[in-house]
């Protein structure tokens, strides 16, 4: 920059911590005598009033337009200097902090002559640096208090729910005819005698009665731009071609020609192409299934409301939102045909067809009929998919399926208590407080555990179907008939995922599920700020888990809304247009997405979205060319550092 | 003389992790020895090999690159892209005669403030025992 | 009339290929020779040492200096030069950086030596003889310059003004910067001239067929693999340097479906060429396990010929710190 | 006693420079040609990946860097056991055809042929490249000017670059050859051959009509009995690309016939202290120190070696240009050093003829440019004829394929025995009592010359033009006289 910089050292006592070992006056004297040190001045406690006056007056009075604050670590006092600074009229990024507490006094007290030494090598570096420091200006967002909510299951709903309560306007977009996702399709949900329609109906109401809430089924999301604070989707309502007349006389259902099997029943079941989803659909009207549908148009004759229309077009809708909550749930593990039997026999189920069945609104209204008949044998092959059984099988634990399937033997016993049950598993992993329960339940009610090592065989005959286990216990082999093969399969990556990613900038885990900002520390949180991640998105989780996660969402949004702009630190990676080759190495490097290529003229050139760059630098150590440079860490100020190591004279 | 020889090395340090190490070993008074000269980064990912060539170039004898550890990082995989270039750097290293103890990458969150004390001894143990590498840099024309 | 600038062309450690590069100027040849007066180029032009010593000192406006300084003479002539010379260029990759004799570097002159009088197999040489300083020979004195400890590039000898890069720079690059020279628009001193401020992949035809991540699993040599003509060569594993290389040759290599080595070495901003090469290079090898990235880091033997094959002397070690030992 | 130092300017910088002792009567007792410069391409050699050879020891030479890429090339098929497909052979060959032809043509218009095309006698200021336009013409000085360019646009399209080429990989090269190109390639086939006929024309004209010219050709001054080495092919006519190494002797008898791999039981490398070039010799006649003849080892190579060791040309042009130069020179062997530059024009000739029959060829538009090396590297020797002459790379490797040792044979090192003679003959011939004029000056600088020495193989320098200046010292060394060329 174009001023010759006048650097002001101020060096600290921090009474005896410093002084105790370090020789100040010494380090004082040999600061002054550094390239463009203007002066020096040491006292016994720089961040005190009077230690900062030292610093405002160096500035007012003596010009000094850098600052060099020797005392302890910056995670301490650098905000206090900065605001100092920025008080005397100097920005408050041209100072630098040498830690010569923590990272001298304190550690060297036994070495008092070389502690000396070294904190003046240390001011020399730091010197070194400050002469290269530029004036950064924060950089601001105006935030925009509305999220947006992709996916309508449970995750989807109860964050919808909380941030609507606090106020904050929502809006949810789902890919189906009916909010409720997959929980709602529960025949029963554990430690309860209720179905999940039961369980979520008063949450589908409130949802729907909500005014923050728009929700927006037959919905897709189709492009999100811009960033935390302002993100500007676009989506898609694709045509349901039945409106808000619709008042469920079931005509068109009688006269339509057309039948497939009904996905909500897992195919156990057949429904017409104009349907309803499920007895409590939101929204409460009819839809036409557009792939089945063959636009006869007999429902449009004996509709008498007049609610069909099989015109009707796909819809374009803008939303702005600050923030994103993504809560595209999961995909049962679908087994390839012929793993286990599965699509040989219909006696091989899925523990999701079981809930089904299990179902008192269910295909047999609760009656467990398995190819026309209550089994007496059934066997639970457990971990299906899962635990890396099969070649198929994903390597992890889907931590549901163990207590839900025990849930539905226990029921199974009670309800036809001559049924014989063998429940094969690999491990039992019903965790918590209330799901071990279950297992003592089970146990107690004469169901019988097969522990195996060796994956089971299931043999689909002419006559029937039979099992073949080897008990790890018993170390014996047992072949047991089967009426019903019951697979409890886990949960794997929603099938949406990869549409999801082309549209929101967000990492995948190496199982395929979306990756969180810190496992631990940052659960619900994409690493990009402003997208959250709900429920089933990021690893499987019950329905208690995926309420708690959509909450948990719910609050980590609101407290970005509660801000009224969103604030950029200014060290961000920026690039020189005129230097960049377009050859793409940074984009890969930023974990942010905030690097995307853009065209000027024929040419590929880089560009930074400082609002989604959080300053990590790794482009800038890849970037060829020098194009990309981290303000306050630009390769020239390290490198200026790194060359102060000697005592050699530069830059004076 | 390698006696009396007290080896200089920077430490490129990741404000997350080792640096607040670093600050830890002061608060917690953990005591090493005075050769190490201290330059932060955000993330070890930001350390560019030249940083490390330059160093060596003034008088560094050691250096010591240190971040998170894996799946720690404050930015999901910086430290990994350090560790690739590091790995690469050190084979170029060895090709130049820089002895791999000369250069190295270690993971130290930020409650390893000991762990760092005890690599720092050990590394200036290690150096002392190469001796000095400026005088082999100097080549008269 | 007024009088034309005079303009000396010299080489030191060169191949001759930049002398090549200034004849394949070809009709443009007759033009420079037509608007200066070429007072000093050994190769084409009968003038002595002796002429431009009689110079008096800044009478030159630019000299041309190709190739590194590997033996004593070289240095004389340099700053001989220098003196003479209002404005210094240095011509070609070996007197910017060092070339391809810099990777010498890597070796003392001792290894250098007894290698090539006292090991290759086709040698007999009894009595072990090799070249010598100075020797007497049936009582004359013959007298041989010592080669430096190291090859330099020029500017490690004498200040240099402006850099004309290349392996060897190409015709138009030569024409350019001649242009800039010629018109007095120049830019800052220390500036490259004649060649692009952008990398290589700016002229790449191939840029257009990277994905938005460019990451690789693998590292390929050129002889391991037949690339697809139409992708990225880098984006195939193999170790194109284009992405750190200064454009000016227009992907010459990469046209004739082989990678940038790197003969137009660094931008503005990089200090070591090689060093940032292979910075961005491991960046994007997508492996975390340590063990799976030293593989694959295996199959590069050579990091240092690859990387450094033009720039070594310029870089920030300048060669090997092995010292004495060998 | 006393001491002359001949520095060609081009060479005071350690490309080159001529001792010559007299004895207290001045006159000369012993001549040196010193090379006084080392790059060290054998050392740092070591360590690299053998396929980066192809591309690092052009670089030993910016003038024939396409004689070490496919000398390299060819080495790195042997190392990897790996055979190109034909039209990869043939893509190569093409290649060096086109460089052989652009390369000699250089020399002979601009470098070397000025003395002649000009005139040895006519002042020296005139003998140079524009001394030669003046004499031809503009516009066939023109025609030269394009005929090269198009020749160097073309290798540079075909091998990437024109100066140090890039497709050479073992087992083939990197890029194919289009069909828009093959039309181009049979245009320039047909102009080459007409540039090559001319340039006989001019050689006959210009040269061959003048008696004086002939006289000096044949002069005992440049003359020297010594064994001839070149490629043949297995007619035993000259072959640039491949073929067995064959050598005659003086008298023009088959000395050797040999395999590549063979060359270490052939050749030999002599060290003298006072110079950074090696002289190699026959191995099995032995060195005898600098001395022509049949007992001596030394041999030579270039234009003239090549057509002294064959049999005959490959085409039917050339071959007739050589049988035409052989009849007027007095039959095989030829030992005039002189002769190299009609030799020289004969192997244009070849070289024309060899690039419009490969440009012809359907083949080299096959896509069949590589095969993947599977066998582990472990040691290749190569061999092409440089314009220069024979030029020799041996690399051993590890498994890995990196270069444990490199050796490598450069054409004008064959020669620096040979020139060390012509120059030893003519300071003896000239200097007589201290009295040294520029007429020897010439006689040294053109027996210099007609080599085409290529010291940036053996050192670096180019060839062309040498002006010469003598410092005489006395005994302790002190400057007695300086003799210098073109003073006022």
């Amino acid at each position: 920059m174009s001023e010759e910089a006048k650097v002001g050292v101020f060096v600290c006592h921090c009474g005896m911590n410093i002084a105790g070992t370090i020789n100040v006056k010494e380090v004082v004297e040999y600061a002054r005598t550094l390239p463009h040190v203007a002066n020096a001045n040491e006292y016994v406690f720089m961040c005190s009033a009077p230690g900062q006056d030292l610093i405002r007056g160096g500035i007012k009075k003596n010009g000094i337009n850098r600052v060099v604050v020797a005392a302890c670590s910056p995670s301490m006092h650098e905000p206090t200097f900065r605001a100092a600074m920025a008080e005397a009229g100097l920005n408050p990024y041209l100072l630098e902090m040498v830690n010569i507490r923590e990272h001298s006094a304190w550690v060297h007290s036994h070495e008092k002559k070389r502690a000396t030494e070294k904190t003046k090598a240390l001011i020399r570096m730091g010197v070194a640096k400050a002469v290269l420091l530029e004036p950064l200006e924060e950089f601001r967002i105006r935030m925009q208090p509305t999220s947006l909510v992709l996916g309508g299951g449970v995750a989807g709903l109860r964050a919808s729910l909380d941030l609507a309560e606090r106020g904050y306007k929502v809006h949810l977009i789902e890919k189906l005819p009916t909010i409720g996702g997959r929980a709602v399709r529960l025949g029963t949900i554990a430690h309860s005698e209720i179905s999940g329609t039961d369980l979520l109906k008063p949450v589908l109401d409130a949802v729907e009665s909500n005014p923050n809430i728009v929700t927006y089924v037959n919905s897709e999301l189709e492009h999100v731009d811009g960033s935390v604070g302002y993100f500007k989707a676009k989506a898609r309502r694709n045509p349901r071609y039945v409106n808000a007349k619709c008042t469920l006389c079931e005509e068109c259902i009688r006269v339509c020609p057309v039948e497939v099997a009904d996905e909500y029943d897992y195919g156990l079941s057949k429904r017409k192409a104009i349907y309803l989803p499920f007895k409590e659909a939101h929204p409460h009207i009819m839809a036409i299934d557009p792939v089945a549908c063959n636009k006869c148009g007999e429902c449009v004759k004996v509709c008498e409301p007049g609610a069909i229309n099989l015109e009707e077009q796909p819809q374009d809708i803008e939303i702005v939102a600050g923030g994103l909550i993504l809560a595209t749930g999961y995909s049962p593990y679908d087994p390839p045909i012929g793993e286990f039997g599965y699509g040989r026999s219909d006696k091989v189920l899925t523990l999701f067809q079981l809930e089904r069945l299990l179902d008192p609104e269910g295909p047999t209204n609760g009656k467990l009929a398995v190819s026309g008949s209550v089994p007496k044998n059934i066997v639970f092959i457990m971990c299906v998919g899962s635990l890396g059984i099969t070649e198929n099988a994903h390597p992890y634990c889907s931590r549901m399926c163990c207590a839900s399937s025990l849930k539905n033997m226990i029921r199974i016993t009670q309800l036809y208590p001559d049924t014989t049950i063998y429940a094969l598993y690999k491990d039992i992993r019903t965790y918590a407080r209330r799901d071990e329960k279950l297992y003592e339940l089970a146990t107690e009610s004469k169901i019988k555990f097969v522990n195996f090592e060796k994956t089971p065989t299931v043999n689909v005959g002419q006559v029937g179907v039979s099992v073949q286990v080897r008990d790890a216990t018993l170390q014996e082999n047992l072949v047991i008939p089967a009426d019903a093969v019951i697979l409890a399969v886990g949960m794997a990556p929603s099938e949406d995922l990869s549409k999801v990613r082309s549209v929101v900038k967000v990492g995948c885990s190496p199982e395929g599920f979306i990756r969180e900002a810190h496992v631990k520390l940052r659960p619900v949180e994409a690493p990009a700020d402003g997208i959250f991640l709900a429920g089933a998105i990021t690893s499987p989780k019950n329905v208690l888990e995926t309420s708690m996660a959509g909450s948990a969402t719910a609050a980590k949004a609101s407290t970005l809304f509660s801000q009224e702009e969103y604030r950029v630190e200014p060290i961000t990676a920026q690039v020189t247009e005129e230097l960049c080759s377009g050859c793409a190495i940074c984009i890969a490097m930023c974990p942010y997405g905030a690097i995307s290529r853009k065209t000027v003229g024929e040419k590929y050139r880089a560009e930074v979205d400082r609002a989604l760059c959080k300053a990590c630098g790794a482009c800038v150590a890849a970037c060829p060319s020098g194009a990309m440079q981290q303000a306050g860490f630009k390769d020239t100020q390290v490198l200026a550092q790194v060359v102060a190591i000697s005592e050699r004279r530069t830059g004076s | 003389m390698s006696e009396s020889f007290e080896p200089k090395i920077v430490v490129f340090a990741c404000n997350w992790c080792t640096y607040a190490a670093l600050d830890l070993a002061g608060t917690s008074r953990i005591k090493y020895p005075p050769n190490f000269l201290v330059i932060k980064v955000m993330c070890s990912g930001r350390v560019d090999p030249q940083f490390v060539l330059e160093a060596f170039r003034n008088g560094a004898d050691g250096v010591l690159v240190a971040g998170c550890h894996p799946g720690d990082c404050h930015y999901i995989e910086g430290n990994y892209k350090a560790l690739r270039r590091i790995t690469l750097m050190k084979r170029m290293l060895e090709k130049f005669g820089i002895e791999k103890e000369r250069v190295r990458l270690e993971w130290i969150s930020a409650s390893e403030a000991t762990r760092f004390a005890q690599i720092a001894n050990e590394m200036v143990e290690q150096i002392k025992a190469l001796g000095p590498l400026a005088p082999r840099l100097e080549v008269s024309a | 009339m007024t009088e034309k600038p005079k303009i000396a062309m010299y080489w030191c450690a060169s191949c001759g290929g930049c002398e090549e590069a200034v004849v394949d100027l070809a009709e443009k040849i007759l033009d420079v020779v037509g608007l200066v007066d070429i007072v000093f180029w050994p190769v084409a032009m009968d003038f002595k040492t002796e002429d431009v010593e009689k110079l008096p000192d800044g009478s030159i406006t630019a000299s041309l200096i190709n190739g590194g300084v590997r033996v004593t003479e070289h240095k004389y002539m340099v700053e001989m030069l220098r003196r003479k010379s209002k404005i210094v260029i240095a011509y070609g990759a070996c007197s910017s950086w060092g070339g391809v004799p810099a990777l010498g570097n890597l070796y003392n002159t001792k290894e250098l030596i007894s290698r090539a009088y006292n090991e290759v197999s086709s040698l007999n040489n009894p009595e072990g003889a090799s070249p010598q300083p100075s020797m007497d020979v049936d009582g004359t004195t013959l007298e041989l310059p010592p080669l430096l400890p190291r090859l330099l590039p020029i500017d490690q000898v004498i200040d240099v003004d402006y850099y004309i890069p290349g392996c060897p720079p190409t015709a138009d690059v030569t024409w350019n910067a001649l242009k800039a020279l010629l018109s007095g628009e120049l830019p800052p001193k220390g500036s490259v001239i004649g060649a692009s401020d952008k990398a290589l992949c700016d002229q790449c035809p191939l840029n257009e067929s990277k994905p938005d991540k460019v990451l690789i699993k693998d590292l390929k040599r050129p002889h391991q693999v037949i690339p697809d003509p139409a992708k990225c060569l880098l984006t195939q594993g193999l170790l194109c340097l284009g992405p750190a290389t200064r454009g000016g040759c227009e992907a010459l290599c990469v046209k004739a479906r082989m990678p940038c080595t790197g003969c137009f070495g660094p931008l503005d901003r990089v200090t070591d060429y090689g060093a940032k090469a292979a910075s961005f290079m491991a960046s994007i090898i997508d492996l975390q396990d340590p063990e799976a990235l030293e593989e694959v880091v295996d199959k590069l033997p050579d990091p240092v010929g690859t990387f450094y094959r033009y720039t070594l002397a310029a870089s920030s070690l300048g060669g090997s710190v092995r010292g004495n030992k060998s | 006693m006393k001491q002359v130092v001949i520095s060609p300017i081009t060479r005071l910088e350690g490309h080159g420079k001529i001792v010559v002792c007299l004895d207290d009567e001045g006159n000369c007792k012993k001549a040196y040609l010193q090379v006084p410069e080392l790059r060290g391409f054998e050392k740092f050699a070591e360590g690299r990946h053998a396929e980066d050879m192809a591309q690092i020891t052009p670089r030993i030479c910016g003038v024939c860097p396409t004689a070490h890429h496919m000398a390299s090339t060819k080495t790195l098929d042997d190392l990897f056991k790996v055979e190109p497909p034909d039209a990869a052979k043939k893509i190569r060959e093409l290649v060096y055809s086109v460089f052989m032809l652009e390369d000699h043509a250089i020399h002979f218009y601009i470098l070397g042929g000025p003395d002649f095309i000009v005139g040895p006698t006519a002042p020296r200021a005139e003998r140079n490249v524009v001394g030669v336009v003046n004499k031809v013409g503009k516009d066939i000085a023109l025609k030269i000017i394009t005929m090269r360019k198009t020749l160097r646009k073309m290798n540079e399209t075909l091998a990437g670059r024109a100066i140090h080429p890039v497709i050479g990989l073992p087992g083939g090269v990197s890029r194919p050859v289009s069909s828009e190109e093959v039309q181009q390639l049979k245009k320039i086939g047909d102009e080459a051959v007409d540039f090559g006929r001319f340039t006989l024309k001019v050689l006959k004209d210009l040269i061959l009509s003048n008696k004086d010219y002939v006289s000096l050709i044949t002069s005992d001054a440049y003359t020297h009995k010594t064994y001839y080495m070149g490629l043949v092919d297995e007619k035993n006519h000259v072959n640039f690309y491949d073929g067995k190494i064959r050598i005659v002797d003086p008298n023009g008898k088959e000395y050797a016939k040999f395999d590549v791999h063979e060359y270490l039981d052939q050749l030999a490398e002599h060290v003298e202290p006072w110079t950074y070039i090696k002289f190699p010799y026959l191995k099995q006649v032995g060195w005898k120190g600098f001395t022509d003849g049949e007992d001596s080892g030394i041999t030579s190579v270039a234009p003239l070696a090549r057509l002294n060791a064959a049999d005959g040309m490959a085409t039917p042009e050339a071959q007739a240009a050589y049988e035409e130069m052989f009849k007027t020179l007095g039959g095989k062997p030829v030992h005039y050093t002189l002769a190299n530059h009609w030799a020289r024009v004969v192997e244009m000739i070849h070289a024309a003829e060899r690039l419009r029959e490969l440009a012809n060829d359907p083949e080299i538009m096959s896509p069949e440019i590589r095969k993947l090396p599977t066998e582990t590297p472990r040691e290749g020797i190569g061999v092409v004829e440089a314009p220069r002459g024979t030029l020799i790379h041996h690399y051993e490797t590890d498994e890995r394929g990196v270069i444990r040792k490199a050796n490598l044979m450069v054409a004008t090192q064959h020669n620096a025995a040979r020139i060390a003679l012509s120059v030893d003959k003519a300071a003896r011939s000239f200097i007589r009592g201290g009295r040294i004029d520029d007429g020897m000056l010439n006689m040294v600088e053109m027996a210099f010359r007609a080599y085409d020495p290529c010291h940036a193989c053996g050192t670096h320098s180019l060839p062309g033009s040498m002006p010469f200046m003598i410092y005489v010292y006395d005994k302790d060394g002190n400057l007695t006289d300086t003799v210098k060329r073109n003073l006022p």
